[in-house]
């Protein structure tokens, strides 16, 4: 009986409204942060960071942007590559321009950037839904990266069109660019992680989480309590892409260091995105983290599994990561609807009750 | 029933019922070119618990929704607390004071009992955006008070049990009960219910009556009902508006209603489910 | 016979476990998947047969075994930095990004480790300034030079005169397709044609509407920057509104049999400016048959030896193992580091001599690195589609460049990066 | 007549012919929704795949040649024979209609009754299993496709065009591919046929049965099982004509399938469930694309505007008009 409810009782109820009402998961949480705080930086490599922890840390905050938006207000978004350029080129922009601002404060403002953009793009939310939303911000996804390709502007009229991250240092350390040691550059992506699913975490389960779940499940009921569609939406949009903009922002910065935005920022990272939060589940911010985590992996473990040891040639190992991430999806969509949150879940019930079911 | 004094009157088992608090003159709404509503006017006062009944496609369900806002009518006034409305939204409508339930529950169903209740709340809660961002301050505290609230309103209600529970996981009449619930959580003036007892069995709907004797009583609510199925109906409200085929035929006392050879041919004659 | 070559993986895999074998690690960035999978498998078969054959032949380069680490990268850079992350603590020598989007993304973290980039053909062409670039080789041609040596080549058909000409350029509109625009605007003013631009969206297997207006327009000529399946469709498209072949040439990254065999006929003189020869009708391939084919040790099914791009991963493979016998030579170890294999390259020289001597004479042309010039002297030839044979053939030799133009626009753009970055003069 | 609006003519006629095969697509969208509420993402890979087995088929590959050849240590890649078209494009109707059995047998009856955004999203990972699958069946490389369709420039619309310019004009005739026109008449034939279908058959009527109401249907003893085993049959048949259409173009690669991100516009503007609508927004969308481009993207926003125009259009249209252009309106009840 290592995982047990029983005994742990609350007497008020902001002890029943927090994050981990339950004594075990508040420890393990804190076991958690303290191992990625405090041992994980001192072990990373750089082959860990950039290949695994980086893309991970980066894409659980897009995960926790789209699943604010799709999973909790249940506005299925198609344009996350394009929103995530918005806050890639939004850096760009501020840190060429602004070369004596702080690389954080330059990530917040991308952010703010692309709260903007997303709100002027979540505006026909109010009259479209579901998968007409869906198709209709496939127009985002479009436009947004024909521009970021034909405007010369947004990326200083450079021959090419690529754009590149110039070095940033934050307490001495190097943030971006080449020099920056992967300890800091994962500590720095951690941070923004923490903070950003904290304040996730904080708004699902308010006032605000409330309207966005309300409008989900029922629009018609939810404006009938008070909730306003415009402004529920459009919040939605503006706090989803917030977090995009950071985790396109990061990814620029941070991650790659060069970007090209029909590369980078393509459909296909839109769906990336939207398979994390469906195979983590939809409406979980654990499920976020899971997605993001499950999608990074994937592909690596594949390669060690059929490349590595098995010397099958690498083609077959990428065919069989589509075949795989598709049935994925359509066996979570059937079994599990809720993702890996959900068999998490589960889990823990088995759990509670072992080592008697009964 | 225009010969009740404007102050009120009261009700055969002895409650005082105020002025009026609502009051639709001359409604007329239509779809494309089916008429749904027709030229219906009648008031609700405070502290009453006002029927509409009428067989199906009467046009209840439409007039409810010509009252919390969501359907414009194209002629006619509704006037609320002494002032004619301007067409507003329904939300806006909500922070006025009207909550309603829905005749196919309109739950909000990947919440919990408990979440559901909250959201009922939504129009009592202001902390700002940063607030509710860090938990701290207004938002922290003000969730705190709202659910000592929730928790009165759970209590009432008897569904202590099933507060975490997914209202989709529910079993129909304990929806029913989450719905009045959270529409109870707005601490509405006026609370309007669409069909609060189709669908029950004669147990449920007893309990359904009592809460909503209770709720008038307990609360204070002015309460509008619309039933098709006149039977409990006539024992709980103190006015009965008829209505059918988009026009009122009758208005008045449950006894007066009865009594009315309109209501009799149109309604009562008419062999129904 | 593959079960062999499964068993030379594992044994390969073992060796490279036990620290006591020493040897030289080339990673291959290949892409045999993903959108561009047509032109990543011939690629990375002639790189990876190449090195195969140096081991079963020669014994490696200098008596040291050469490994071949391939990772796929999709032609993706996310990929592209895990391959990195992954095979750059195997020792690699040199990397061979394969894609413009990988290559801008390596250059500041290879630098940074100390490791070479050779990016032959592609990539970031101010990279040919040495002097900021200390870790980036792109020799033996580059883009602009690319683009100039096209020019030129028209210069010649048109004895010398260009003025009011009308020239238009089909581009992949990304990165790589934008590359040869500024040096083409410098050139237009220069020699006074019109340029007419006309991008074409990744993948581009859409492009009526822009040979619609080339019919419209009927330029002189058509140059053409693109890659993957936006080339046979190029080409189609160019067939059906009847435009003469001869007056079309694109990149040598549009000039593969991939992109003319599809049209059948009709692709009959199609051009393409390319660095290196053309054909199998070099001694070395048959080695490569003995060595390599014959031994069941082919990375590929075979069927590509001696197309375009084998031939162009054949090249790069043998430019890589000169760079690594010169870094041999001038710090007498045999067992080279990166750093090592990084002087070799600054130091490399290629000459008839030694091309004939590999079994590669007039493989590419004859050319040396130094401190400053990373890039080479960007010759040039213009290759030529013969439908009926199926075989590209070269019909002028290696030409110059116009150093003029290119040189001031490499100056100012790694200046530009120097500035951004804060990096000093190496030479 | 001016050498302008000749070319105008031009731009809207081809514009014209690209919107029938965004038609077509999108018909096989609509008969999928229709019937069985699918959103069915997966179509335009429906459409590669079925090209990748057609050709595939055709020229005698061994299917999953590589993995075979990765696990055994074998050297197999081709049966060394050659199927005739017609022969191929049966056997590939054959694996198509396997193809719908198993969609529907597997995942469809698994997910009745689910929101049709979760149904989407199915078929978004459909997509993307049949993306894998495909290549590691037929792998990955370019390949020709030719069923025998004539292609190139007609020269006699060419030749009788060019006098209709005024005297002096630099004007070379109008340009319009034979394989544009082919595609057109067969797309028009198949849109014919499949009302035809749906109107005087048997399981035609039942189909129409099932999307007017599916309780009802069932009521009647129509399976739904088969009902939508047949459509994502005859989707699967379309698949295979668009398929043939564009593979023929620009031959069988994995960009065929972003075709259907083509008709997902068409769709928007069309309504999901009218033939008519789909017709009617594949034409709007491919002439509007066409001449947004010659008349505004090349001249003023430096071109390549087609990615996007088709869904900027549908989005400012569905703003005033959410219903679509064929739907009804929509009334909201509570």
């Amino acid at each position: 009986m290592f995982y047990r409810e029983a005994g742990d009782f609350k007497t008020t109820y902001a002890a029943d409204q927090q994050t981990f009402p339950i004594l075990f998961d508040r420890r393990t949480y804190y076991i958690v942060l303290a191992i990625a705080l405090g041992v994980m930086p001192f072990v990373v490599t750089d082959y860990i960071t950039n290949a695994i922890l980086l893309p991970f840390l980066i894409y659980a905050i897009a995960a926790i942007g789209l699943n604010i938006l799709t999973g909790y207000c249940g506005q299925v978004s198609l344009g996350t590559g394009g929103f995530m350029a918005v806050g890639a080129y939004a850096t760009y922009k501020l840190m060429t321009g602004f070369p004596d601002l702080n690389i954080a404060i330059i990530v917040v403002l991308s952010g703010f950037i692309t709260a903007g953009v997303g709100v002027l793009f979540g505006l026909p939310s109010l009259r479209i839904k579901g998968f007409y939303l869906a198709v209709a911000t496939l127009a985002a996804q479009f436009f947004l990266v024909w521009m970021f390709n034909k405007v010369s502007w947004f990326y200083n009229y450079s021959a090419s069109g690529q754009i590149n991250a110039p070095e940033r240092t934050m307490l001495g350390q190097p943030v971006t660019g080449a020099e920056t040691e992967p300890w800091v550059a994962y500590l720095f992506c951690l941070a923004f992680l923490i903070v950003l699913a904290v304040i996730a975490r904080n708004l699902t389960r308010g006032r605000i989480g409330r309207s966005w779940m309300a409008i989900r499940d029922m629009d018609i009921a939810a404006e009938i309590i008070g909730v306003n569609p415009l402004w529920s939406k459009l919040s939605a949009f503006a706090v989803s892409s917030f977090f995009v903009g950071v985790s396109g922002s990061l990814f620029f910065a941070v991650y790659l260091g060069a970007v090209e935005v029909g590369e980078a920022f393509g459909i296909q990272k839109s769906f990336l995105v939207l398979f994390m939060i469906i195979i983590g589940g939809l409406g979980s911010i654990f499920g976020s983290l899971a997605g993001a985590a499950f999608m990074v992996l994937l592909p690596v473990v594949l390669k060690l599994v059929m490349v590595d040891s098995l010397g099958w040639p690498t083609d077959l190992a990428a065919h069989f990561n589509f075949i795989v991430v598709g049935a994925l999806i359509v066996a979570f969509l059937i079994f599990e609807p809720h993702g890996l949150a959900q068999l998490w879940r589960i889990a823990k019930e088995k759990l509670r009750l072992w080592p008697f079911p009964h | 029933m225009n010969d009740m004094s404007p102050d009120g009157y009261t009700t055969p088992d002895g409650r005082q019922i105020g002025g009026v608090m609502m009051e639709v003159k001359n409604i007329t709404l239509r779809f494309g070119g089916v008429v749904a509503i027709k030229d219906i006017s009648f008031d609700i006062r405070e502290g009453e618990i006002r029927a509409i009944i009428g067989p199906n496609g009467a046009g209840k369900s439409s007039m409810l929704n010509v009252i919390n806002g969501f359907y414009h009518p194209q002629e006619g006034e509704v006037w609320f607390n002494g002032a004619k409305r301007k067409a507003m939204k329904p939300h806006a409508i909500a922070k006025q004071g009207i909550a309603r339930t829905f005749q196919n529950i309109a739950l909000f169903k990947g919440m919990s009992t408990l979440d559901n209740i909250m959201t009922g709340r939504f129009t009592k809660m202001n902390a700002g955006f940063w607030s509710q961002c860090l938990w701290k301050g207004k938002a922290e505290q003000e969730e705190i008070e709202n659910r000592e609230y929730v928790e009165k309103i759970i209590d009432f209600l008897e569904i202590q049990a099933i507060r975490k529970t997914p209202v989709g996981r529910l079993p129909y009449g304990l929806q029913k009960r989450v719905e009045l619930g959270r529409a109870l959580a707005a601490e509405p003036k006026l609370l309007l219910l669409d069909e609060p007892m189709a669908g029950m069995n004669v147990e449920e709907k007893e309990d359904m009556s009592r809460f909503i004797l209770d709720v008038n009583d307990e609360f204070g609510t002015t309460i509008a009902l619309i039933e098709h199925d006149m039977g409990v109906v006539m024992d709980i409200s103190d006015r009965v508006v008829v209505m059918d085929y988009g026009r009122k035929i009758g208005d008045g006392t449950p006894d007066v209603v009865r009594a009315d050879p309109a209501v009799i041919d149109a309604y009562l004659g008419v062999a129904h489910d | 016979m593959k079960l062999k070559k499964l068993a030379t993986v594992s044994v390969a895999a073992i060796m490279a476990a036990s620290p006591v074998m020493a040897d030289l690690v080339f990673p291959s960035l290949s892409y045999r998947t993903g959108a561009y999978a047509a032109g990543g498998i011939p690629f990375a078969d002639g790189y990876a047969d190449y090195f195969t054959l140096l081991n079963q032949r020669d014994g490696g380069i200098g008596g040291v075994p050469t490994r071949v680490i391939e990772c796929e990268t999709a032609y993706n850079t996310e990929k592209g930095v895990e391959c990195y992350e992954s095979t750059k603590g195997e020792g690699a020598l040199v990397y061979q990004p394969l894609s413009t989007g990988i290559t801008y993304q390596l250059i500041p973290k290879a630098t940074a480790d100390g490791i070479p980039i050779h990016s032959m053909g592609y990539g970031r062409t101010s990279a040919a300034n040495g002097d900021v670039f200390s870790n980036v080789f792109n020799y033996p041609g580059n883009y602009w030079h690319a683009a100039s040596g096209i020019i030129n080549y028209l210069l010649d058909e048109n004895n010398g005169d260009l003025n009011g000409k009308n020239i238009a350029l089909v581009y992949h509109n990304s990165a790589y397709g934008k590359e040869p625009i500024r040096t083409l605007e410098e050139l237009s003013a220069k020699h006074g044609f019109n340029l007419t631009l006309l991008a074409v969206d990744h993948p581009g297997q859409e492009q009526k509407s822009q040979w619609l207006q080339i019919r419209r327009e009927r330029p002189d000529n058509v140059i053409m920057w693109g890659w993957g399946v936006m080339n046979p469709t190029a080409i189609n498209e160019a067939i059906n509104i009847r435009y003469p072949m001869e007056d079309f040439i694109g990149v040598w990254w549009s000039g593969s049999e991939n992109d003319v065999v599809a049209a059948g006929a009709g692709a009959d003189g199609y051009k393409a400016i390319t660095f290196h020869n053309v054909g199998s009708d070099f001694p070395v391939f048959d080695d490569i048959q003995q060595y390599v084919v014959e031994a069941g040790l082919a990375a590929g099914a075979g069927d590509q030896i001696g197309t375009v791009l084998y031939n162009r991963g054949l090249y790069a493979a043998m430019l890589a193992a000169e760079a690594a016998k010169t870094a041999q030579e001038i710090h007498g170890v045999a067992d080279i580091t990166a750093a090592m294999m990084r002087d070799g390259m600054e130091a490399l020289e290629i000459s008839e001599e030694k091309m004939a001597a590999l079994g590669m004479p007039n493989f590419g042309p004859a050319f040396t690195v130094t401190c400053e010039n990373h890039g080479g002297p960007g010759l040039g030839a213009i290759q030529q589609w013969d439908a009926e044979s199926q075989t590209w053939s070269l019909i002028t030799d290696f030409m110059e460049p116009d150093m003029d133009v290119i040189q001031p626009l490499i100056d100012a753009d790694s200046a530009a990066f120097a500035a951004e970055n804060n990096i000093e003069p190496q030479c | 007549m001016s050498a302008d609006f000749l070319n105008l003519l031009e731009v809207a006629i081809n514009g014209l012919m690209a919107g029938v095969l965004y038609s077509l697509v999108a018909l096989g969208f609509v008969l999928i929704f229709k019937a069985s509420g699918v959103f069915n993402y997966a179509q335009g890979v429906m459409a590669l795949f079925a090209a990748q087995t057609l050709v595939g088929i055709q020229t005698g590959q061994v299917p999953f040649a590589h993995l075979i050849n990765a696990i055994f240590g074998t050297e197999v890649h081709y049966f060394g024979w050659n199927v005739p078209a017609l022969l191929a494009i049966l056997f590939t109707v054959l694996v198509m209609i396997l193809f719908a059995w198993i969609v529907v047998k597997v995942i469809l009856v698994r997910l009745v009754g689910q929101e049709p955004i979760i149904l989407f999203m199915a078929t978004i990972g459909l997509a993307y299993f049949m993306e894998g699958f495909g290549d590691m069946m037929w792998n990955s490389e370019v390949k020709r496709l030719d069923v025998g369709i004539p292609s190139g420039g007609s020269f006699w619309i060419e030749d009788v065009t060019v006098q209709w310019a005024a005297e002096g004009e630099r004007y070379f005739g109008m340009y319009v591919d034979v394989l544009d026109i082919w595609a057109t008449v067969i797309a028009v034939a198949l849109v014919a046929s499949l009302a035809a279908f749906a109107q005087y058959t048997k399981p035609g009527r039942a189909m129409r049965a099932v999307a007017d109401d599916p309780t009802a249907a069932l009521s009647v003893g129509i399976s739904l099982n088969k009902i939508w085993i047949m459509v994502w049959s005859l989707a699967g048949f379309v698949a295979i004509v668009a398929g043939i259409m564009w593979g023929a173009k620009s031959g069988v690669q994995f960009s065929l399938s972003l075709i259907a991100l083509k008709a997902l516009p068409v769709l928007m503007l069309g309504g999901f469930t009218s033939i008519s609508g789909a017709i009617v927004g594949g034409l709007i969308i491919g002439v509007g694309e066409k001449l947004f481009e010659y008349l505004i993207g090349v001249p003023f926003l430096g071109g390549a505007t087609e990615n996007w125009f088709a869904y900027v259009l549908a989005l400012i249209f569905l703003v005033f008009r959410p219903q679509g252009l064929f739907g009804e309106k929509i009334i909201e009840r509570v």
